[in-house]
């Protein structure tokens, strides 16, 4: 099956569409249905990856305008194909979750729509094709925020829609500026990263380029100080809106700097390193005190996130393999916890319909098997080695570590201070005494909350304690990655900065 | 062998998780014993891997399974048992072992019995991968590990609620857990820092291979990266200044504190050193440091503990003075004589806590020694126990803690670091004083404890026979010193003394064994008898400086915890709401302003629109000549 | 007086069949209704249609790069796409005739052929590169379009008609003028003939401040006619007097055949690099698009936030012409092609809930308000709308989008950039008033108070206009590559 | 001093002028249209005068069309305002400003 | 001669025209405006545009004023109408600021010099001949749109003036909704 990838990015769409014709009654179990078969989809696609090559596989390319070198042009590499996974895992864990009861049949349709966008952005190789799923995300998370969120879900979904776009407008500008570049040197029109790839720009268009994309990727990831607009979307979304967000569209960003700055643009990229770790600095050490001084549990994950989106932009300016491959397995790993984290919260949000750590304490009492997966899914988050958070930070911590001893310290208190802020949660919820009656015979976990979280325990210890089926092929297409960087690099700067790893050469093609 | 070495490795593990199982039911005794006796298996194992070692010397080697393979980064989840490791393990299992027998009778009542066997099987799993492991960051995971399983333990009676410093001086165990994990975390930061400069200058984080290239490294770089791991070291040991997270983790059961916070887990700093001594070697100015934080530690802890009236407290600054010690042989490179000390304090500590434990059932979690007193009667078999413990503490011959602070204080002479031996000496005295405060005030004297009603009761015989080990070896490990040096010498380095030392050795055990029998019949004349308090020594600033110790938690919580949330709560409030925030909104509102605006323009009178008409024209007419006047 | 003799092949009476195909179709309805009065208006909107569509047959089938009659008729590819796009647009406004309401207009037999008529002059604004002749198919097009807008005989379609009417006359004074001033300088009514013209002369002494002057003039009346700030200002009233599908028809044919006489007379001058127009233009067309953003967001009513996007997007496209190049033209087209669909399909969803009597507002007849909670009543008009909205909005992948990432890459491709980012920024800006509405559909509650029967005015035909506009919209992804290819062989195919 | 053809364009400029000061300035709408008038005749006259000066003729036809647009305007002007006199029995355009914002 | 006539017609006209503008009487107003457009045909002779000077006298001076003076009867407006004028300054500001614009690039001698005539006519023939040849010829298409221009024209004014605009069918105010409606409502 050579179309395997379009299937997986369409699929959901037919079934969205077929589901308007699903009686209400049994819209859960097909939402179920196809988010799984969706998620099998994507293991087959895993099983049948060829995990030692590094390019793409499963490409296709079809005409879409090619007036203007617009194609229809998917693929994956061993650094999308996980988050491809993640993508539709989650969605299926989202859509097992789901305690929403009003309108459910909407809401299982508009994230399967919301499931063919994610899929597509990451499967995209062509750079329209990969704006196009990127802009219509929006829509249909804004139709989640708004419409189950809580009391202010208007002003956040319509803050979260317009600051996202404004950043990606921009972006669009240099993806032209680029196209007209392209077309300026070689005289065609195309709008494929793989061509892209081999165009060799001037320092300034870099630069500017570079800004420009930044701009967009910044907003979604989101960085510091355009992150203001995360708080008020996790704080009002239903909890499968927070998970989704969390765990698949900020990734967005991050994945853009990995499939797009670095390698359009490797001198800027190098040259701007400073400026870059500093706002993920800021994002790390600073959103963490934010996070601590926060009283929804809610708002402390979603601070939380963008934190720990610090590290990852961090890893990913590291230049090397190790930082990369790290971040773009921290990307998964914080997908996984976060999004996991943020379902925990909607566990007590469905019984309590509070998120107020003041309104908690004790749980642990009363809820012993939540507060065990809470406290796995903590001990992930900051960092414990062989949970998933580890790996990633760890490798995009030292990958950084190569271009700036100092400032890699200074992230590294993202160890610290995450600790700070997980633990107090973890204090003022599940711990001390119960200090308000009703909290004392709230229920345990049922059976369709299990359903989700412990697939997601599994997962975090599995790939904490084995990662390689998920480090290796990322470590190869990483591997190129760094290698092409290296080659396309022109300043003697970005030539030093970027190391390839010695075993590289010869796996690279 | 390697199979004995996962045997070893994994039983634990196998422990926990079966423990886990039965988290949520009723108590179960099945799970005690199980783990219990899987833990047994672990020091089997570790046993005969240690003989197995002595017989033949060579390390052996197991390579499980790769784990983060990225780049040029190949770390595997190696294992190797070597002397060092050997030794470590035959402790930790030892020393486990005793303590999940005991806790079947500490815990007896607990209704998370079930629970507690699975976080602590879990942690002696954590310090066999610290232990165990062939590289850094297999050290590391352990050392993580370590760290959760010491969290989880420490906060095991989570449900208690926070009190003040008055009431209780942790505030409450999960607070006192959480202290515990964030100023590890600090270190670990450190641990970390020092990974990545050995990674990156090194390739590798195997420690064959680190220390056999270790010569690529200029010196600085290797006196960074001493710095670094040390940094790591003094937050799992407890070293000023992050010790104040291990008298707090006196809030765990008792048992735990005789594991983690006595035994294993805080050695783990040492046992650090000990395992980077190729690269200690070559730096000693580190090295010297270390000795002299760890001298410090060893008296600043000492003082403290001689006036504390918490019984569990006590011990817990003990453990902190003797870890010093350890630092303290360690940096001046004695390594095999800090291994030793490590491992006879094992025993007699846990020894200690345990019967500290028993002391504590049998009066109800009281811990103020002031309400104890005069328990001899009724708990003869505890005071014998804890009686032994305390004189090998305080380094009487002929039990073990003699054999092993008598070689440090040798050392220390040995190196001519003369003020570092005269502290340490100091030190070794204090040591005897506050241990014997405590056996007298608790065991004789008057029976203050009847004032508040507590009857206690003397724990089960099979309890003291479980204990036995540790009270053997309490007495006769020092008699294996030769042996030991030996065994051990075989990995680390061999530690010669001079003549010099060797003619003064005589006057230096006499010397230091004076000032402890000087240190115990001081405690004995003053609480043996009975407690007299007198308050003006009480009220004197020396002793509330000591009892409130030295300030510290209260200058870091003055210093570093609520400026901390001050100053999040202005990042939040202050500059993320009304000012990234605002300018976010304030962009928004001024565009939404400018329609308002101009939409007053749009007034609806057709002679207005006329007039906007005739002005476009005139408008227009601008542009142009703006144009041409900026080309 | 000696005969004339012609040769009449030399006429290409043919560049003439689609405007005698549109004129003949109006005289037949004229007649009709002279001699049976009381026929129904659907034959009356069938004919038209039928007229529109052998017109447009007759439009395509034109060969390119002719001229005829005197040179006064140009066929180049620019006059077959803008006719094709104003005969399109009437087809898809005309069905909306057949509501289920009666409407004042429609019962006039008369409307229709004023329609027509309309038709014809917009035809020969786009068909022609005679100021004359443009001229007057200019003003037979106004007039009758003032008529249309009156004929819905409410009162604010009066004050509509009044206010576009009398600032229609002074722009077309100054059209007047400006023609003057460009006959003065060329002695050519003549495009062809004013370029040739303009280069013999470009570097006489003095001549920079008539031949900019007269283009001033002439930005001005175009400026009414597309409705650039600060010439819009009868735009929003007069969207809001008018009837729906009237104002949706405003936004595209009137602006489209006005935009098609720029492009001809701006692109004399941008050919002779004359810098200043185009600065003038962009300028404008900056402004405009800002403005109308900002205005647009504080709008109450929908009808008028429409209006308001209007004129934004023709500030927009108006940059796609300043930067003389194939792919801005083409560009525009484009965008103006997708548009058309885009924007009459929100306009007819406005008209399907027109009631008569106002319950909503005292004064709109589609205030926010009335769309609350529109999901819940028939969901499928407000996914229609919201994705109408968002293409409007340019959030892929629908049509819209498309045109905007084209007249983008056209500009970046001029190197504005800065142009380029203002404009993206103000798809920013506008994506919060396309959202409001999307908002109240989709996630506000519904308003009790009163106004339950939303569409009111459906009919059949309304909702096949609906679902052509809906099709367009969505798929636009597979036909834009034949399309724009398409539009850029005939645009290449005009010297543009 | 001959009369050039600058003479007649400045005057034609000027008529211009006042007809713009009168459509601004006027509120009655009838009035109004005078002025719109003024502004058609202004272009005529420019357009006669060119066409005179320089012996071409299609400035003349121009006029001439002009001529008849006015004419048409004026009918459907006038229409307009009656069907608007009739309905607020007014002509003054102050009166018309329910729609705005 | 013809200086001293176009001296005298061109102010005049200003005069005429100034109080079309100003004048606060209709009467007066529409009369300088006939006054007006008669000596602007007065000036089409002078410039030898016969043709065009009939047509202006016919069409404006006739036809148009004709149709004012009924309207202006209809509207009942022959008394003085209150204006509130906008504010002068503006007015002048406006007016005068154009004015400058518009002279500035009519007083341009480039306009009108070194043209040729492109468009003639047969020789020999006076203007109304010469007129009606080009009519015919080559603006025969606008010819023929003018005369669809002035259809349309006819019919809208038949239309807008008509009695059947008089109750509307768009708009129906809520207290006299018709019954079905009323019920659709509930």
């Amino acid at each position: 099956m050579s179309n395997i990838l379009t299937v997986l990015i369409f699929f959901p769409l037919v079934a969205g569409l077929f589901g308007f014709m699903v009686n209400q009654k049994s819209i859960r179990a097909y939402g179920i249905a196809v988010a799984a078969a969706e998620f099998l989809l994507s293991l087959w696609l895993w099983m049948s990856f060829d995990t030692s090559a590094a390019g793409m596989q499963f490409v296709e390319k079809l005409p879409l305008i090619p007036e203007f070198g617009i194609n229809y042009y998917i693929g994956v590499d061993g650094i999308s194909l996980f988050i491809v996974i993640m993508s539709t895992l989650m969605t299926l864990i989202g859509i097992v979750a789901l305690s929403i009861k009003e309108n459910l049949k909407n809401m299982i349709i508009t994230l399967l729509f919301l499931e063919v966008t994610m899929v597509g952005v990451f499967a995209s190789l062509d750079v329209i094709l990969f704006y196009l799923f990127w802009e219509f995300s929006l829509v249909p998370m804004l139709y989640i925020i708004g419409a189950w969120g809580g009391p202010k879900k208007l002003y956040a979904a319509v803050k979260f829609f317009i600051y996202t776009f404004a950043g990606s407008l921009v972006m669009l500008i240099g993806i032209l500026a680029f196209a007209y570049l392209y077309h300026s040197q070689t005289g065609t029109w195309s709008f494929s990263l793989t061509d892209w790839y081999a165009l060799l720009l001037p320092f300034d268009a870099q630069t500017w380029l570079f800004w420009a994309f930044f701009l967009g990727f910044a907003i979604k990831v989101p960085m510091f100080p355009f992150h203001t607009w995360l708080p008020y979307a996790h704080g009002q979304a239903p909890t499968v809106g927070s998970v989704i967000l969390a765990a698949v569209l900020l990734k967005m960003g991050t994945y853009g700097f990995v499939r797009f700055s670095l390698p359009l643009f490797p001198d800027a990229s190098v040259a701007y390193i400073v400026p870059v770790a500093i706002i993920s600095l800021i994002m790390v050490v600073y959103t963490a005190m934010v996070a601590y001084a926060q009283k929804d549990i809610k708002q402390v994950i979603a601070y939380s996130s963008i934190s720990h989106m610090g590290v990852i932009v961090l890893g990913t300016f590291a230049m090397n393999v190790e930082g990369i491959a790290g971040s773009v397995f921290l990307m998964l790993s914080h997908g996984i916890v976060s999004g996991a984290l943020f379902l925990l919260v909607g566990v007590i949000y469905d019984r309590k319909h509070t998120k107020m750590m003041d309104q908690f304490g004790g749980l642990a009492y009363s809820m012993p098997t939540y507060a065990t997966i809470f406290g796995i899914m903590t001990m992930a988050a900051v960092g414990l080695p062989l949970t998933i958070g580890f790996v990633g930070e760890y490798l995009s911590l030292a990958g950084f570590f190569k271009v700036s001893p100092v400032l890699t310290v200074i992230a590294g208190t993202s160890i610290i201070l995450g600790a700070v802020y997980m633990l107090t949660v973890l204090k003022k919820t599940f711990f001390g005494p119960i200090t308000h009656e009703e909290n004392k015979h709230l229920p345990d976990l049922d059976g369709k909350e299990l359903w989700a979280l412990v697939p997601l325990v599994a997962i975090v210890v599995w790939l904490g304690v084995y990662p390689k089926p998920v480090l290796g092929p990322i470590d190869n297409s990483t591997k190129a990655l760094v290698q092409l960087m290296h080659e396309k690099a022109q300043t003697d700067l970005a030539k030093q900065t970027i190391s390839v790893s010695k075993n590289s050469a010869k796996e690279a093609k | 062998m390697e199979n004995l070495l996962y045997i070893a490795l994994f039983a634990p593990l196998v422990s926990s998780l079966f423990a886990a199982l039965f988290a949520q039911s009723q108590k179960n005794l099945l799970v005690g014993i199980v783990a219990s006796l899987l833990i047994g298996v672990s020091f089997v194992a570790s046993a005969t891997l240690l003989l197995e070692l002595a017989q033949n010397p060579k390390a052996i080697h197991a390579n499980l399974m790769d784990w983060i393979v990225v780049g040029d980064m190949d770390v595997r989840f190696g294992f190797t048992v070597d002397q060092v490791t050997a030794v470590m393990m035959t402790v930790v299992t030892l020393v486990s072992t005793v303590v999940h027998i005991y806790s079947n009778y500490y815990m007896e009542h607990d209704r998370s019995y079930n629970r507690f066997f699975s976080y602590l099987s879990a942690f002696v799993f954590s310090m066999m991968v610290l232990v165990m492991s062939d590289n850094f960051l297999g050290l590391f995971i352990g050392w993580e590990g370590v760290g959760v399983c010491s969290w989880l333990l420490v906060g095991f009676w989570y449900h208690k609620k926070d009190e003040t410093r008055d009431v209780n001086p942790s505030i409450s165990p999960s607070w006192a857990a959480n202290e515990a994990f964030i100023m590890n975390r600090i270190a670990d930061l450190g641990l970390l820092v020092g990974i990545f400069m050995i990674y990156w200058n090194l390739g590798t984080l195997r420690y064959e291979e680190v220390f056999a290239h270790l010569d690529q490294l200029s010196h600085g770089l290797m006196v960074a990266i001493g710095i670094a791991l040390f940094i790591g070291a003094m937050g799992k040991s407890a070293q000023f200044p992050l010790h104040t997270w291990l008298a707090d983790a006196m809030e765990g059961p008792t048992p735990v504190s005789a594991l983690i916070h006595a035994a294993t887990m805080v050695t783990a700093g040492v046992y650090l050193v000990i395992r980077a001594n190729p690269l200690y070697s070559t730096i000693p100015e580190v090295g010297y440091g270390i000795a002299v934080l760890g001298t410090f530690v060893a008296i600043f802890a000492a003082s403290m503990a001689l006036v504390n009236r918490d019984l569990k407290r006590v011990i817990a600054y003990s453990t902190l003075s003797q870890l010093g010690y350890m630092f303290a042989a360690a940096g001046l490179g004695a390594y095999w004589v800090a291994l030793f000390h490590l491992a006879a304090h094992a025993f007699f500590k846990a020894l200690l806590f345990l019967g500290a434990g028993n002391v504590m059932h049998a009066m109800h979690d009281e811990l103020d020694m002031f309400k104890m007193g005069g328990l001899k009667k009724e708990m003869g078999k505890t005071f014998l126990y804890m009686g032994l413990a305390s004189l090998a503490l305080s380094g009487i011959y002929p039990l073990a803690g003699f054999f092993s602070k008598d070689t440090i204080l040798e050392v220390a002479f040995n190196e001519h670091t003369y003020g570092i031996w005269f502290v340490l000496w100091l030190t070794a005295g204090m040591t005897a004083f506050y241990s014997f405060r405590q056996v007298f005030l608790v065991f004789l004297g008057d029976e203050r404890y009847k004032k508040y009603g507590i009857h206690p009761h003397e724990a089960y015989n099979w309890v003291f026979i479980a204990l036995a080990p540790l009270a053997i070896l309490a007495v006769i490990f020092g008699f294996w010193k030769e042996e030991f040096m030996h065994f051990a010498t075989q990995m680390l380095p061999v530690y010669e003394m001079s003549e010099h030392t060797h003619h003064m050795v005589w006057i230096l055990i006499i010397v230091t064994t004076a000032i402890a029998v000087s240190g115990i019949l001081l405690a004995y004349f003053k609480y043996a008898k009975g407690l007299k308090r007198d308050p003006k020594v009480e009220n004197s600033f020396a002793y509330r400086l000591l009892s409130n110790q030295y300030y510290i938690p209260i200058l870091y919580e003055n210093a570093v915890s609520k400026p901390y949330a001050d100053l999040s709560n202005i990042a939040w409030q202050a500059i993320d709401m009304k000012v990234v925030d605002a300018t976010v909104d304030g962009i928004a509102k001024t565009i939404e302003k400018g329609g308002d605006v101009s939409r007053q323009a749009q007034d609806g009178n057709l002679s207005s629109y006329l007039k906007w008409l005739t002005a476009g024209l005139i408008l227009v007419t601008l542009i142009a000549v703006a144009s041409v006047a900026i080309k | 007086m000696a005969p004339i003799t012609i040769d009449f092949a030399s006429l290409n009476l043919m560049t003439l069949a689609p405007m005698l195909v549109v004129l003949f179709g109006a005289l037949v309805i004229l007649t009709i209704d002279l001699i049976k009065s009381d026929l129904d208006k659907t034959l009356y909107t069938t004919l038209t249609i039928l007229t529109l569509f052998i017109a447009l047959g007759a439009t395509l089938s034109l060969n390119i790069n002719e001229r005829g009659l005197f040179n006064t008729i140009l066929i180049d590819g620019v006059s077959v796409l803008g006719q094709a796009i104003i005969i399109i647009a009437s087809m898809l406004f005309i069905p909306l005739a057949l509501t289920k309401r009666k409407f004042h207009e429609f019962s006039y037999p008369e409307f229709f052929s004023l329609f027509l008529f309309m038709v014809f002059g917009f035809q020969f604004m786009a068909a022609s590169d005679n100021l004359i002749l443009i001229f007057v198919g200019l003003e037979t097009a106004s007039l009758a379009l003032y008529t249309l807008i009156a004929m819905h005989n409410t009162k604010l379609a009066h004050e509509a008609a009044i206010k576009y009417f009398t600032m229609g006359a002074m722009a077309s004074g100054f059209f007047a003028m400006g023609a003057a001033a460009i006959y003065g300088l060329t002695g050519s009514v003549e495009m062809d003939t004013i370029a040739k013209v303009f280069q013999e002369r470009l570097n006489d002494a003095g001549i920079l401040i008539p031949l900019i002057g007269g283009a001033l003039l002439m930005v001005v009346a175009i400026g009414f006619k597309v409705s650039l700030i600060p010439f819009h200002m009868w735009t929003p009233d007069t969207y809001e007097g008018a009837s729906a599908p009237m104002a949706g028809y405003m936004s595209i044919v009137p602006k489209i055949s006005m935009m098609v006489v720029a492009m001809r007379l701006f692109g004399i001058y941008l050919e002779l690099d004359i810098e200043i127009i185009q600065d003038v233009i962009i300028a404008l067309a900056v402004i405009t698009t800002t403005l109308a953003n900002m205005m647009a967001l504080v709008q109450e009513d929908v009808k008028r936030m429409l209006a308001y996007s209007s004129i934004s997007h023709a500030g927009f496209v108006l940059i796609a012409i300043a930067l003389d190049t194939t792919k801005g033209y083409s560009s525009f087209f484009l965008y103006y092609g997708l548009f058309m669909f885009t924007n009459l399909g929100a306009f007819t969803v406005l008209w399907v809930s027109r009631h008569k009597y106002n319950i909503h507002d005292e004064r709109f007849h589609h205030p926010y308000s009335k769309f609350a909670g529109m999901i819940h009543r028939s969901p499928i008009s407000a996914i229609i709308m919201a994705i109408f909205m968002l293409s409007l909005a340019g959030v892929p992948p629908f049509s819209l989008f498309w045109g905007k990432l084209y007249i983008l890459s056209a500009i970046v491709d001029s190197e504005w950039y800065i142009v380029a980012v203002i404009m993206a920024l103000n798809s920013a800006i506008a994506i919060y008033y396309y959202l409001k509405l999307i908002v109240y559909m989709f996630l506000k509650p519904e308003d009790i108070s009163g106004g339950k029967v939303v569409y009111a005015n459906r009919a059949l035909s309304l909702e096949i206009v609906i679902g052509i506009a809906a099709f367009v919209t969505v798929t636009s992804i597979f036909y834009i590559d034949p399309l724009l290819s398409f539009i850029t062989n005939l645009v290449g195919a005009s010297g543009y | 001093m001959t009369l050039t053809l600058t003479h007649y364009l400045v005057l034609s400029a000027i008529l211009f002028a006042i007809g713009i000061a009168g459509v601004v300035r006027r509120k009655n709408l009838l009035m109004l249209f005078f002025a719109t008038e003024i502004m058609l005749n202004a272009a005529n006259i420019a357009f006669a005068a060119i066409s005179a000066y320089i012996g071409d003729l299609s400035g003349q036809l121009f006029a001439l069309f002009i001529i008849a647009i006015a004419a048409s305007e004026v009918a459907v002007g006038l229409g307009l305002l009656i069907l608007i006199y009739k309905k607020y029995g007014t002509l003054d355009l102050d009166k018309f400003t329910v729609m705005k914002g | 001669m013809e200086t001293i006539a176009f001296y005298i017609f061109a102010i005049l006209i200003t005069g005429l025209f100034l109080v079309t503008v100003m004048s606060k009487n209709i009467l007066y107003s529409m009369s300088a405006l006939a006054a007006g457009m008669v000596l602007i045909s007065g000036l089409f002779f002078i410039l030898g545009a016969d043709f065009l000077g009939a047509v202006q006298l016919v069409v404006y001076s006739g036809a148009v004023m004709a149709l004012y003076a009924f309207g202006m009867m209809f509207f009942d407006a022959t008394r003085n109408v209150k204006e509130k004028n906008s504010s002068g300054t503006l007015v002048f500001l406006l007016s005068g600021l154009s004015a400058v614009v518009l002279v500035a690039i009519f007083a341009a001698p480039s306009i009108g010099a070194n043209i040729k005539p492109l468009v003639t006519g047969a020789k020999g023939l006076d203007n109304p001949h010469v007129i009606g040849e080009v009519l015919f010829t080559k603006y025969l298409i606008p010819f023929e749109v003018a005369a669809v221009m002035l259809l349309v024209a006819m019919i809208a004014g038949i239309i807008l003036a008509s009695k059947k605009m008089d109750k509307s069918l768009s708009e129906v105010y809520i207290d006299t909704l018709p019954e079905e409606e009323l019920k659709e409502q509930k």
